[in-house]
């Protein structure tokens, strides 16, 4: 088998220094009842590069890649081009097959990079701190609400309709467990955030209260103001970005007043890949908070020679050391995903990140015209980036799935991100990236006015 | 050379990508919320970029670099056709919400990797969508608190060997259970009885570790299971080990009830500097009905049907306990590790867990007669090697060893884990070292080991020949610098000074 | 644009630093009339990475790649499996972007591999000595030729019919200017590769006879005796090998007797490309004439601390010393795809080699075997590798484009490699690889019948 | 750790490929011709292959890692985009004797890149198939060779600058011309009045490199070429260093009948270590009819026609000189420089060749005061500045210096070239270049320099930080060892011994 190096005679001297008379004989603690003499019955056996490579390129040419249609989903996951370099460089054997950076004098590299990746995010996030990443985004918005409740030792989390409905089952899931308490409705499909309706909810038990910005409506709301009364009840406010993109041309939510950013980090650098991995984001607005946080993070230092080094630190609160008392169970981080990321924000900088997102905006605000031109279709949004909720006079997510067959991806079905929500049912989420061309627009706008007709 | 850092050398001006040239102007929608101040985040242009990441990487140990005897860490060759595979568009390039009809080849993925877990642990049935093997152990543990509130059965407390990974206490405390410690015998395995007699109607569960951190199979593990069993609970098992037993027998023949499947670990879907990992679920029948949306289930037609919330009570499991994460779990791993499990095929898998477990027993009986091996007397290891610090000059540690090893161009060995072992080595070579290679390590660490004992003092500066010299960790800690800020004292007119260039 | 560094700041403060008033300045050397004031007109201005992707990818989509079709193409350029971690290990930047490895200090990569890859080829051709690679085999082909008059000071060259045309075509050009006088006529179809005429052509002005093993039509001619013959003429012998993966099944040309070896090495590594870049073999059985080589060669030696180490050697035979009496003006090697066949060739070993070999045996056997029933075809060779020729009852050349419209790339037509010997019309070149399956071949049959009926 | 041979670590037994069960048995059809004895190939799994070659890299100095500052080598940023392109299916797995039906897309990029090297050098034709930049000459030479013979006229010498590249001489002698020096005037450029003075009859042509090797514009180009014209001959333009001049100047304009283009130099196709290149050659009006087979053209129809030997006479072009290789040149060299100049466009070109000169003459300037540079006072050079040893301590060396960039971090010059210079280091940073990345080089290259004036004596033992001292290249030379050989020592029953390893 060609990963395995050794030949019969390293095996034959290996156990002859050993004193075994075979491999099998190593297994003696596996009762002979349990042994298996031999491959597992039923499978296949080992296949060459050639036929694997076959095979598995048959089961992907089964999926329609979003590159080779006119493309609108997102909610969520944003298609964007990512530079070639990127992947490349990800791809260096020392940063893919390198492990954890516990050895720091062997891995700079690594450390340096997330160090870097941190000072970015915490930027992009206008936050103090960010950690060096987390599985996801739902994760990692599920362990900002752990934190809000350590930190603030109450257990009512009251969560904006707004977000995204997969991170409100993900915390309503944990919540089952932990005895939070979630208060939570589904969104109104209007243009006007709801902020009023949220802020109204907030009281003296509230320990955080947690809004996705942009929302999963496409809708941009009020962070400041919401920020401003849940600090008054005593309650942090949890941002969620799920389109990092987005903050090339909005406020960071850490300079609204948010007090935990967290969100998806999957757009810049990392690819669709049908939702995983992701890239987790996790940032406080105030250093104090640090050592509430979860994950791992990384830390300037100097070494036994006085140079400049970075190393993981603050382990305390981590499960490898602290065990039950850790902050998160938490033992990877999403690191080659942080380092596309890092890469990608590098290579676009300040001036490429807002003219990227000057892009998807422009491009977002023709599609919404041509939309709201198709004869039944209402655009609900006033206000968004590169993506918005149009209400459709029919139910959206068997539409979606008619235009599928036409070989058009026209965008991702409040049906079912909701499945469960009658009210919902017509609307219909569309993003419009900067791989999003005219032709593209063009050809929803058909094929939705050829279905509607 | 020190490479600066981008803050360094980039700056708000330079950008690596090109944009469209703006083509008119369309009014912003943004409302009141457009961004006021810059970012600050610095740009580099492609050749610098390209530059800055590649010296960073050769800053770094890796497997493509040599052996990574990380026990319980299972370092192995990451193929290259993986990575291949999953790059194919119609992997990489899929939306988690497109609709089902057009993403059939990736439940495929799903399904037929599912199969494979299933077939080759024994199982009923498995929860793909865990992010990692600790969100894997969460999965079962939430399945196990799942199970008993279903039968209204409240039980509070999880026990964990002292030797166990911190996750596993980590996240039985992370789903509300008290944690509590299961004694081991002398031979560094379980104490049956000891287990037995603190079984009892309010405990949920155990979570063991098989082959132990020790680096032992439990032998016992049918008898513990039976036992836990017959008491009401259930059985946790710890599956970052698996890469020894795989082929050789299946954990629900033990009656196992839940184990995370380490793909980054057993399955070489590649550790990336940490991460992303992948741990999917295998769950025993009792446990199978409670496991996360979503999941793939095969049709009578053979067709694979996606189950989400809202098709879960059809798919006769309404008692899902939920979802764990947005979208389907890690399927870029799922793609390397199924290209992996093609490769190796039933007969290539069981032949890997054999050379892993020779490789392993080769290095401890290399070295048992200049090493400590505490539990080496009482037979074979698994897949890796236990050592502790026994005979060390004074002053000498571990520690010291380890870094050592760094100067003869290895990677350390996992350290004083477990905890059970004063000072503990553990060395898991895996299957894809070639013999040549370890006998170079082995002499390596019977040096080492010599000098160790022999009290040298140069061991406690080593490493001596890396990037770097001993990091001050506790400075670190101490007054915690996290990210980057510009440099207090303002620079001259020209560029900024870089710390260590020239 | 993305690739280049200085901003407007920096390119300010450098024309200061020379005292020129702008960057055009620069260029007053070239007079007013000549110097072109802005881009040049007609041409497109930069674009994005996105852009230029989907451009070539429309153009590379107009194109039927082999793997999408029953292939069966070869005569003198095969399509193997190449693991992927060839192409991921040529692409590590210190491979490369390095340039030509003068700086032996801080090029041990290069050099290392290039002693290796000259000893595996070395070996592969039965040969004491090989080159560190050439352009392709056809100019390796005449670069021998080259040699061989510079060795023997005659200028009559034998070439066998059964050599490949576009090889031929290179000497005949190159020949035009230099004066080498070539015997060559185009083969006949025969299962006889025809070893008695030649010999019987050779004499005492014969300065080698160029033999291609297997030949253009899969024949293998019997090198030893014709070693013979040539020998005993004062003449030496040229073996052409185009597909080296035979060489893992027939017994190495210098082994046989030939003098010279070259060939193609793309099989090994280094993929179809439309033609190029290829990597030109080149070897010679005896020592003594490596001397006469022309090309790169590299050496081992040690440094100043008693090191082993490798450096190009030998160099007095190349033009960047020698200038006008350089052995060849040639001055780059083909040192990626050197590369690329060397980790592919340490990746297959003796036994890989071996037993590729046998499986594309293996599979051109079925082929033979399979196509020889379909009615009117008849299998002209008796012997052959991976390829053989099969007679037609029509002309192949329209027959072979009439299958390609059907999807099936039947082979290489000998009407289109001689368009001027009519007697070779009806002949097609079908070459088999391990890439082929039954099934490919069965449609070969197929689509065959159905055209012949 | 010193990497071992293949040949040290491998053996027979060892694959790292795996290959079909074999099925059945098919009687073998090599009739006498099978192989009898071992090939003597060493075989490495695929774990052990990734590391030997991933080592081997790390011992190379590449652009990734730093700047090359190699006058007439133009080696600049290798985008990988250009990588990415290149291994499109549609592209890499094409066969060059496919139907012309099936590659209309291949032919599409020919005759794209065909173009663009048309608009940016204002000549008449392109042949594309030359495979480097040597090749490209002897096909320009054969060009003007092919033209002179069709005119009947046999004239047999080639003027070449002592300047010139060494290929350009090989070239001329391997096409069977004589050669004879220009001389040079004492501003570093051909000296006009000595060439018309030996024009004549029996002058095929010059052979002129502009920019030439000195950095500097040939600013009578216009006046040679009609001089040679009207003495009857061609005028060859080296094209190594057209990087700084495209979209500043057309070769057409300056009376140019051929010049190569090295796509690995201008257009970025990578170096490789060594190759492969490509080098197209543009031709005037009146030698275009004999470049040679096989070409594209564009009919009238917009279709892109196949042009070889059975239609070149229905194309026009009966006069072709023949064939230069097999099949169609460098396709996957023309896949990148196409994508490079994409990216570019006219505007990106024109201000790369002016940043590559800007950088050049930003160099010139900050050295100038502590090295020689011996034609910096006539004015700005082009992409590359030139300096010369002059001034240098007694016993020290261009060679010294150079050695001594290699432990500042850098790769050396080019060393002793031009010949015209004494002790010439020719500096070449090229448009993708910082301007921090540049300080940093002048800083290290001013310090060298005071060293050399000085006579420190460790220079001359440079380098120190490097994976290997000077090496002995003449007794590489003396001695030639060529090829592997099983050590003539029987190595004991184990591994053999591995030089420098442990």
């Amino acid at each position: 088998m060609r990963y395995l190096p050794l030949t019969d005679t390293d095996r034959t001297a290996m156990l002859d220094t050993i004193g075994a008379p075979s491999v099998d004989a190593l297994f003696a603690d596996i009762a002979p009842a349990q042994y298996l003499g031999g491959p597992i019955e039923g499978l296949p056996l080992h296949a060459t590069e050639m036929a694997v490579e076959k095979h598995m390129r048959a089961l992907s040419q089964q999926n329609l890649a979003a590159g080779d249609a006119p493309f609108f989903c997102g909610a969520g996951a944003y298609r964007h081009h990512v530079p070639a370099t990127v992947d490349h460089l990800i791809q260096r054997g020392e940063f893919l097959t390198a492990y954890t950076p516990y050895q720091p004098e062997i891995a700079q590299g690594t450390l340096q990079m997330l160090f870097e990746f941190q000072s970015q995010v915490a930027r992009l996030y206008g936050c103090a701190v960010a950690n060096a990443s987390m599985y996801d985004g739902s994760t990692a918005c599920w362990e900002a609400i752990v934190m809000a409740g350590r930190q603030t030792k109450r257990n009512r989390v009251l969560i904006d309709g707004g977000l995204h409905p997969h991170y409100v089952g993900v915390a309503q899931t944990m919540a089952k467990f932990t005895h939070a308490e979630i208060a939570y409705e589904p969104p109104v499909v209007e243009a006007d955030a709801g902020e009023e309706a949220l802020i109204a909810r907030i009281d003296e038990t509230t320990s955080c209260v947690v809004v996705q910005y942009p929302d999963i409506i496409g809708r941009v709301p009020d962070l400041a103001r919401i920020a401003e009364a849940a600090h008054a009840a005593g309650a942090l406010l949890i941002a969620v970005n799920t389109e990092p993109v987005a903050l090339g041309a909005l406020e960071a939510p850490g300079n609204l007043g948010a007090d935990i950013v967290v969100g998806e980090g999957q757009s810049i650098g990392v690819g669709l890949q049908f939702g995983g991995p992701y890239l987790g984001l996790f940032a406080v607005r105030d250093s104090k908070l640090v050592r509430q946080m979860p994950g791992r993070l990384c830390g300037e230092t100097v070494d036994a020679d006085g140079k400049r080094g970075f190393v993981l630190t603050l382990s305390t609160r981590e499960q490898h050391i602290r065990r039950e008392k850790a902050t998160s169970n938490i033992c990877t981080n999403s690191g080659l995903c942080a380092l596309a990321f890092s890469i990608h924000m590098t290579l676009l900088g300040e001036k490429g990140l807002n003219g990227l997102a000057a892009e998807n905006h422009r491009l977002a605000c023709l599609a919404a015209d041509k939309l709201a031109a198709v004869p039944g279709i209402e655009v609900v949004n006033e206000v968004f980036f590169n993506e918005f909720t149009l209400r459709l006079p029919v139910e959206s997510r068997p539409l979606v799935r008619a235009l599928a067959e036409k070989g058009v991806l026209a965008g991702v079905s409040l049906g079912r991100l909701f499945p469960d929500a009658d009210a919902l049912a017509n609307g219909l989420v569309v993003a419009v990236t900067e791989t999003t061309n005219e032709a593209d627009i063009d050809a929803l706008c058909s094929a939705l006015t050829e279905e509607l007709a | 050379l020190e490479e600066p850092l981008i803050f360094e050398i980039g700056n708000a001006e330079t950008t690596g990508v090109d944009l469209p040239q703006a083509k008119g102007d369309t009014a912003s929608r943004l409302g009141s919320h457009a961004r006021k101040g810059p970012i600050g985040l610095p740009g580099l242009s492609e050749p610098e970029t390209v530059r800055h990441y590649t010296r960073l990487s050769r800053q770094n140990y890796a497997i493509d670099l040599g052996l990574f005897p990380l026990g319980s860490c299972t370092m192995k060759h990451n193929p290259r056709l993986n990575e291949k595979v999953a790059r194919m568009p119609g992997f990489a390039d899929v939306h988690p919400l497109q609709p089902v009809d057009t993403v059939r080849g990736a439940l495929g993925v799903i399904n037929e990797l599912a199969h494979w877990l299933i077939e080759l642990t024994g199982m009923h049935g498995v929860a793909m969508t865990p992010k990692a093997g600790a969100h894997g152990e969460l999965c079962g543990i939430l399945c196990i608190r799942a199970a008993l509130e279903a039968r209204g059965d409240a039980r509070e407390v999880i026990l964990v060997p002292e030797s166990a990974h911190g996750t596993n206490p980590a996240t039985a405390a992370f789903a509300g259970y008290k944690v509590e410690d299961i004694p081991a015998n002398a031979e560094g395995r379980v104490d049956l009885e000891a287990l037995k007699a603190r079984l009892g109607p309010d405990v949920a569960g155990v979570m063991i570790t098989n082959p132990n951190t020790c680096g032992l199979f439990e032998r016992d593990m049918k008898a513990i299971s039976d036992a836990v069993h017959a008491a009401g609970g259930f059985v946790y098992c710890d599956g970052a080990n698996f890469n020894a037993i795989m082929g050789r027998v299946r954990p629900g023949d033990l009656g196992i009830d839940a184990m995370h499947i380490n793909l980054h670990k057993t399955f070489s879907t590649p550790h990336g500097g940490g991460g992303p990992g992948s741990g999917p679920v295998v769950l025993s029948e009792a446990l199978s009905p409670f496991g996360p949306l979503p999941f793939t289930a095969k049709m009578s037609d053979g067709i694979i049907q996606l189950v989400e919330e809202e098709n879960a009570s059809e798919h006769g499991h309404k008692q899902a306990f939920g979802r764990m994460t947005a979208f389907h779990g890690q399927m870029g791993m799922f793609t390397r590790a199924l290209t992996y499990i093609l490769s190796h095929g039933a007969d290539g898998l069981r032949q890997a867990s054999g050379d892993a477990v020779l490789n392993a027993n080769y290095i401890l009986r290399s070295l048992d007669d200049v090493l400590d091996a505490p539990f080496g007397k009482t037979g074979p290891c698994m897949h890796e090697a236990l050592f502790g610090d026994a005979g060390f000059a004074e002053g000498m540690s571990t520690l010291d060893l380890a870094k050592g090893l760094i100067d003869e161009g290895f990677h350390p060995m996992t350290m004083y884990f477990p905890l059970v072992v004063h000072g503990a080595m553990l060395i898991e070579p895996t299957e894809t070292e070639s013999k040549a290679g370890i006998d170079q390590f082995v002499m390596a660490m019977r040096s080492l080991a010599e000098r160790a004992r022999a009290g040298d003092e140069a061991l406690k500066t080593a490493p001596h020949h890396a990037p770097r010299a001993r990091l001050d960790e506790a400075m670190a800690a101490r007054k915690p610098r996290l990210a980057w800020s510009e440099p207090e004292v303002a620079p001259g007119s020209g560029n900024y000074e870089i710390p260590g260039a020239g």
